[in-house]
């Protein structure tokens, strides 16, 4: 018995190879496993090599990477494309398909020779049991439903209602396929028990999506009801469930004719009173620059999510990246501050859209949420989420004493002022991206210029007491700390929880709020620590800058990272926290030989 | 979030009721004082509070204007006054929505825009001031300067064509199209009106003198004596082909009133919108329960 | 620097000799690979060599064209293949400089730059590969796609009517306009040799099918079926009144061949700067002088 | 006799203030004095309220700001609109129009009385003496000239000259202006001497002009053949200059239609080989983002200034800010570098202009100026340039060798790969925003990314050497260091001077270079530094954070940061280094205490 299966599948752009992972995650979270599927495709838009990883286990997924435990092969050239992302190991399972030819002990696996090595004549068998080559991804979940024991009957029940529409004939011959990958590999068992363990008992079906729809999905439980945006790689998605769902709501959708318009309607949308949203990805960062300049001048929520890709410029749209951080908090012109969110999780993903929203009608500011590539586009396991739980938060809007004599951008002790919005009687002031006095007329003095920066970087000061927004894990006391952030802080907690299990005295800061920086949970985190690292997906090391020019870090607190696309391993992380633990202990040795010798 | 957008019982308005009292900061003779009275008139006669109209501008001298008005203004950054104000109309449909721009504002930074919003047919008001030079930023070229214009920015001529406001906007699919001078203040305030009460978008492209770096034949006295009304030519504004060539004229012919209108506007978006969310009201699942669409289905 | 940019002596080109190594990633059947094969033939008829020619595109399925060819290529941003091609030609004006886009990129985000270019009249080249989809990113709403059509991003349908390129160039002035179709490889490669034989701002809009994405009635075969070809039909394509007639039934008719060529077409830009650079080289004080400017003057 | 003079002067749009003042600098540059001049108007476009003040010294002028020696008030209600920035002080002598009908013991002057008082009938001498109320400036000038010596000669020839084409009758009407203004000093000789004393002999005349137009000359000095830009206030003059020049040397200027297409054709000029140039303010900053990322990947050359203005978005577009450092590092999204370079003066515009270009051929890469306002657009005299000193880079092209196998993003050694152009036999390639591998074909392999990334930084390491582009003056052991920047900068020397004046033993770094963040010389300056200021015009302070990022500053080094159109004076930053000296002090003498009693 396993806790935990990782499964690579590989093959050309129609073989169901996608389809065959949605199949087996799904009945694999109606079953209660935890899991993450992640796909990845050649640069063709349609035709080229596909592949999916799915990591599966009874405990949380915290980060889909890892060596095989299972290899599905149904095309080799097609599998070798991909490299170091289906890694085989002495430990990994090859099926593969008959008629690539190859004989199962000449494997074009450069140097590894995997634990057991199955060639399953997978085509054929769909052509005999379903009378057609599409029945190939039923035959593979047949085979692994068989080897790993992972949801036969959700299977069975997936496939009669998948097909049901294409009458009964089409149903039973793919359940036949399913079949004979069940009975093939009951004919060939494994030679040790690699079954997936039972789940944990006391959690049902879980949940199952990606970032980017749950993205949408909580920007619908926040009150959203305008978006507009333009399509980007890796992004769309957003905008895609959105139309599926927004006009339900009352909201209103608009595909824009550039990132520029999507996010001035978005600025529109706010102005007139209502909860809005853009999203794209980092060259549509680009061009959204000045309208977030003008949102801050003129303290207007929105919500802008940045689904992070490979930069620079159009760089790599399918790989995932953690580099436009910097982007995030210093494009726009001018003194300003844009609060910065990013999720950890396709399950975080809910809390930290909502909170965005949050953050911005009640500092009247637009935020900037920085999901990336992976967290938008993996699938993974949920635990069902208690909505009720959530606070949503409503733009401080004037009272009648207020409208009176109404004064948009009245210098208050909070520096959050009343905000109004056409339609409302009384609150009529003009809105502009020019310096303003207190009631918004356009000025050109210096005293009432710092004035309005004051106030406009003062209402954040109650962030600084948002720990909230920060997860802390492992010994408070232990000398050495990890900070990490985004998709790669699940590397970074797996690496902790190995490093732990291994006696070393570590622990772990994630900031979900990025910006503005909050010094005191760094100084706290810091107080203990000697030696750290900032794992993070990006060649500058962006967040370990950004903290720098905020906060005084321990001198030997430095950054481990690497440009997006190759993936940090949970592995070499830990090897870096062995590492520093011995210099560690070097040290103190070093001293108390000193202070012996003293 | 309480919003009054029924006319108020009774209430008429006068020009003065739209006028703020913040002082222009125009020079003095410049066209767009003209402007702003003219969209005073309009409103007035229009008879919506000002609470319920928002007026938004981008920059330029031309787009100061929202400030001199009592409605809801947004004096947003260059060029991008139209995907702004689109934001707002779709985003509360009950508001009047007027946008003001400049030639340079609205033809050449904001350019790209002006093709989509019309292709949407977003119910706003469209008044851009032409005055053939960038008034605000000292008097560079400004795209609807002619050919040859020496400015400082042009030293030794401009050495290409102006754009065409008239011919783009039919071009794009504008279902109203007007033009007019402050130097005919009746002319123009009523255009203004009608393209407010026209169902759709409405474009009113104004001659509008820049005193300061605006050449001789462009002044209101020159427009004066150039100026022909379409109306007094008999021209057919439902006539799109008629109303392309007469557009093809722009430049070197003055017409003022409206130059075209759609007897069969297409339906706006905002129109397409609300019956869509009709439909759909009743698939809504509660907000809250939304993440239910992520169970796992077998 | 040394440039060479007579076309080499006795040099006789053929398509494959710019036609890249570079195996296309586009789905089989994709309407580009026609475009690509239409273009390398218009170039090897026109025996400029391929290190004479700048080839830009934006970002999109169409945009990875200059890649598959030899010429230089500038695979850009998304929307802005014109500006950065405006400033290579006016840079260097010998080169031969093709602009190749789809029509997100042409005439969504890029649409803001497409006036300006055809005003001043910049001698590219432009071929936009209209195939009403957004094919790169998977099969979104375009500016070119019918108003109801329904898309990832338009799951209800599509609120807005349709850009039409043929008749906003027109409108902006464009001195050449032409459509093809690879469904007709030789006319195609013919009206891109005019093109680019065409002394000033050429515009070639392609119905190149998006297999994909794309509808039916957008295929080869049923393009096949509907294309007319405007010379067979006695087009006067120095008509522009006519051949506005005709743009306007864009989305309906599919005309191929020369639907513009003005008989007068307006002085480039680059002429003008040229000339300009004659007349004024005389003032020029050498460069290291220039500060003497400065020089106070009582 | 004083060894400087601060004249103020202020009036209705039409009164000639600017043109008074021009004719006063111009006379004083012509005679070998050193001088600024700056302007100040309403918010009009016409006929609101102007205003200029000049500062003229034997000495360089390093500030334009301080109190009046003289206040010339056409106008009291204009005057007064100006506020702070004509600060009227008991030294002051205050000369006004009689027609205001204000009596001279009774100036509306809150609570100051200045030192001396002339009530002039300026306008009734320009109708007398020259038949006209235009020649107000003229008798100013007459009027300055008598009672503060300054350039009368040279004033005369200049009046000559100026009116010659309106005829005879004209220039003598305004040279008897001037007699008359002349005329009326010498009948009412001040109580003290407070004429200027002799320019230095060995200085001859000296050049004259705002940092606007030496940019643009510079520009045309380093081969500079392509210019694209938007017109955009406080930057426009940059391209107004060029229009009447570059043509002159086969250049080309294009106004774009905005200022992405403006850095787009630059983008295009440079890819075909030319040495380009942009130029603009804050506002379009944020819309050259995206092409900036592209010509970083693409590495091509180009030169963009931006002439800083206050923010956020449309912001304050007449005043001067240093509010857009964090954008011009970090604006574009994905991991990318780009160099930075500020000059802090006039005359310094030259230099750094060429260098920039010079960067920019060298390291393929575009390179940011950030000017500002105040030396885009004050007036001031330059001491004559040798040009010969400057030496012009071109970029790197591949030779035939390197033409036969062309490799355009060759990993080299430096990082610097050989440029090809369009009309280069051989240097055929595919330039893009994509990843890219070294012959320049898309790519989506993470290790390639890696290694490109790594070469777009890595060839900026020479950089770190380039300590020609820091100045440091004052004692280099001083334990009090400042750091300022940008026209600021000569703030802060007026302020070290004043304190070494005093014997305060300080010293002081301007970085020319901003970033990259050259670590050795914050390090070297900062190695003896108990305390110091980063003395800077932004709320955020941002170089001082920038160099946090990179460099661990001693604690007690602080900003002193204030926001834009707030001007920060010598006097406040002197003020701030006293409290220094008495806290290292105080800190010295407790240490000694502490020591005797331990
Ligand atoms: C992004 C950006 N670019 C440039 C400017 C500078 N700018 C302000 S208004 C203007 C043009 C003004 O001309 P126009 O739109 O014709 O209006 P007018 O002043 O003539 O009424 C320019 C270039 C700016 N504010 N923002
Ligand atoms: C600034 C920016 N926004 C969005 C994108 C994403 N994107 C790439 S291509 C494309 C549209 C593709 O459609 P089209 O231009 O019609 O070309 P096609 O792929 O259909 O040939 C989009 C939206 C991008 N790369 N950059
Ligand atoms: S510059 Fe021209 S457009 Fe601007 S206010 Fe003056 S006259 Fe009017
Ligand atoms: S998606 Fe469409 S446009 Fe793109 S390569 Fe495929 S068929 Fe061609
Ligand atoms: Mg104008
Ligand atoms: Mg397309």
């Amino acid at each position: 018995m396993s806790q935990e299966l990782i499964i690579g599948i590989a093959g050309a752009g129609g073989d169901g190879v996608i389809s065959a992972g949605e199949s087996l995650i799904t009945a694999a979270a109606l079953e209660g496993y935890h899991g993450i599927m992640t796909k990845s495709f050649g640069s063709q838009i349609r035709g080229g090599e596909a592949s999916c990883r799915l990591r599966l286990a009874t405990q949380p997924v915290l980060n889909p990477n890892g060596p095989l435990d299972v290899a599905v092969v149904l095309n080799w050239e097609d599998f070798r494309r991909f490299g170091g992302e289906l890694p085989v190991e002495p430990a990994t399972i090859v099926i593969y398909e008959s008629n690539t030819g190859v004989s199962p002990d000449n494997l074009p696996l450069e140097g590894v020779t995997p634990a057991e090595v199955f060639s399953v004549p997978i085509t054929e068998m769909a052509q005999t049991h379903a009378g057609t080559d599409k029945a190939k991804n039923i035959v593979i979940i047949g085979l692994l439903a068989g080897w790993f024991g992972i949801g036969r009957a959700s299977m069975l029940a997936g496939i009669r209602k998948k097909f049901a529409k294409k009458g009964a004939s089409v149903v039973e011959g793919n359940v036949r396929a399913f079949q004979a990958g069940l009975e093939f590999a009951e004919a060939h068992p494994l030679e040790a028990d690699r079954k997936l363990a039972a789940p944990q008992a006391d959690r049902g079906a879980k949940l199952l999506t990606d970032g980017n729809d749950m993205c949408a999905a909580a920007a619908i439980f926040a009150g959203c009801t305008f978006f507009s945006g333009y399509p980007i790689t890796p992004s769309t998605e957003i905008m895609q469930f959105l139309d599926r769902e927004i006009w339900k709501y009352g909201g209103t959708l608009l595909q824009a004719e550039d990132e520029i318009a999507g996010i001035g309607a978005v600025v529109g949308a706010s102005f007139a009173g209502k909860k809005a949203m853009t999203a794209t990805s980092g060259p549509g960062m680009s061009l959204k620059t000045e309208m977030l300049g003008l949102a801050s001048i003129a303290e207007l929520p929105l919500v802008c999510v940045n689904v992070q890709r490979g930069g620079p410029s159009t760089g790599m749209p399918t790989k995932a990246e953690q580099s436009d951080l910097f982007q995030a908090a210093f494009s726009a012109h001018g003194d300003c501050l844009r609060p910065i969110l990013a999720p950890t999780s396709v399950g975080d993903v809910f809390g930290i859209t909502v909170e965005a929203f949050n953050l911005a009608e009640y500092y009247q500011t637009p935020v900037i949420v920085l999901s990336d590539q992976e967290i938008g586009q993996r699938k993974e396991t949920v635990d069902p989420i208690d909505t009720s739980a959530f606070q949503l938060v409503e733009r401080r809007r004037p009272t009648e004493t207020e409208l009176a004599k109404y004064t948009r951008f009245k210098l208050t002790e909070s520096g959050i002022s009343p905000i109004s919005h056409p339609g409302m009687r009384g609150g009529n002031y003009l809105a502009a991206g020019i310096e303003h006095n207190e009631v918004g007329r356009p000025t050109a003095s210096g005293e009432m210029h710092a004035r309005m920066n004051d106030k406009r970087f003062r209402k954040f000061d109650p962030l600084k007491n948002r720990r909230d927004l920060f997860v802390v894990e492992g010994d408070p006391d232990a000398p050495i700390g990890l900070v990490s952030w985004g998709s790669v802080a699940g590397v970074a907690r797996e690496a902790l929880r190995l490093a732990q299990a291994e006696g070393l005295h570590v622990k772990l800061l994630v900031p979900k709020l990025l910006y503005p920086v909050v010094e005191p949970v760094y100084q706290d985190f810091f107080a203990s620590v000697k030696r750290g690292l900032f794992v993070e997906q990006s060649y500058q090391a962006q967040l370990y800058r950004l903290v720098r020019m905020f906060v005084d870090l321990p001198p030997l607190v430095k950054p481990l990272a690497k440009s997006g696309s190759n993936p940090i391993q949970p592995a070499e992380v830990l090897e870096r926290l062995r590492e520093m633990v011995v210099a560690l202990q070097g040290n103190r040795n070093h001293h108390q030989t000193e202070q012996a010798a003293g | 979030m309480m919003t009054t957008l029924e006319p108020l019982p009774q209430a008429r308005f006068q020009a003065g009721d739209f006028k703020s009292d913040l002082k222009p900061i125009w020079c003095p003779g410049c066209g767009d004082f003209g402007v702003v009275t003219a969209i005073t008139r309009a409103l007035a006669a229009i008879g919506r509070p000002p609470h319920e109209i928002a007026f938004i501008s981008g920059i330029g001298c031309s787009s100061r204007i929202p400030g001199y008005t009592t409605a809801y203004g947004f004096n947003t950054v260059h060029g991008r006054s139209l995907p702004i104000a689109q934001g707002i109309k779709l985003a509360n449909p009950e508001l009047l929505v007027l946008v003001a721009s400049g030639d340079g504002d609205g033809f050449s930074i904001g350019g790209g825009h002006v093709a989509h919003v019309i292709r949407r047919n977003i119910d706003l008001t469209y008044i851009v001031m032409d005055n053939q030079i960038y008034g605000l930023t000292k008097g560079q070229l400004s795209p609807t300067s002619q050919r040859g214009r020496k400015t400082v920015t042009s030293s030794f001529g401009s050495l290409e064509d102006p754009v065409n406001p008239l011919l783009y906007v039919l071009s794009y699919g504008a279902s109203f199209v007007a033009q007019g001078s402050p130097a005919d203040m009746a002319g123009l305030a009523k255009v203004i009106e009608e393209g407010i009460r026209f169902p759709g978008f409405a474009f009113i492209n104004v001659q509008s003198p820049c005193v300061t770096y605006g050449e001789e034949d462009q002044q209101l006295k020159a427009q004066k004596g150039k100026m022909q009304s379409l109306e007094s030519l008999g021209h057919d504004p439902a006539d799109w082909a008629s109303a392309s060539a007469r557009a093809r004229e722009y430049g070197t012919k003055l017409y003022t009133g409206v130059l075209y209108r759609n007897p069969n506007p297409p339906r706006t978006y905002g129109e397409g919108v609300s019956e869509r969310q009709q439909a759909l009201k009743k698939q809504a699942v509660p907000r809250h329960e939304i993440l239910n669409r992520f169970m796992p289905n077998t």
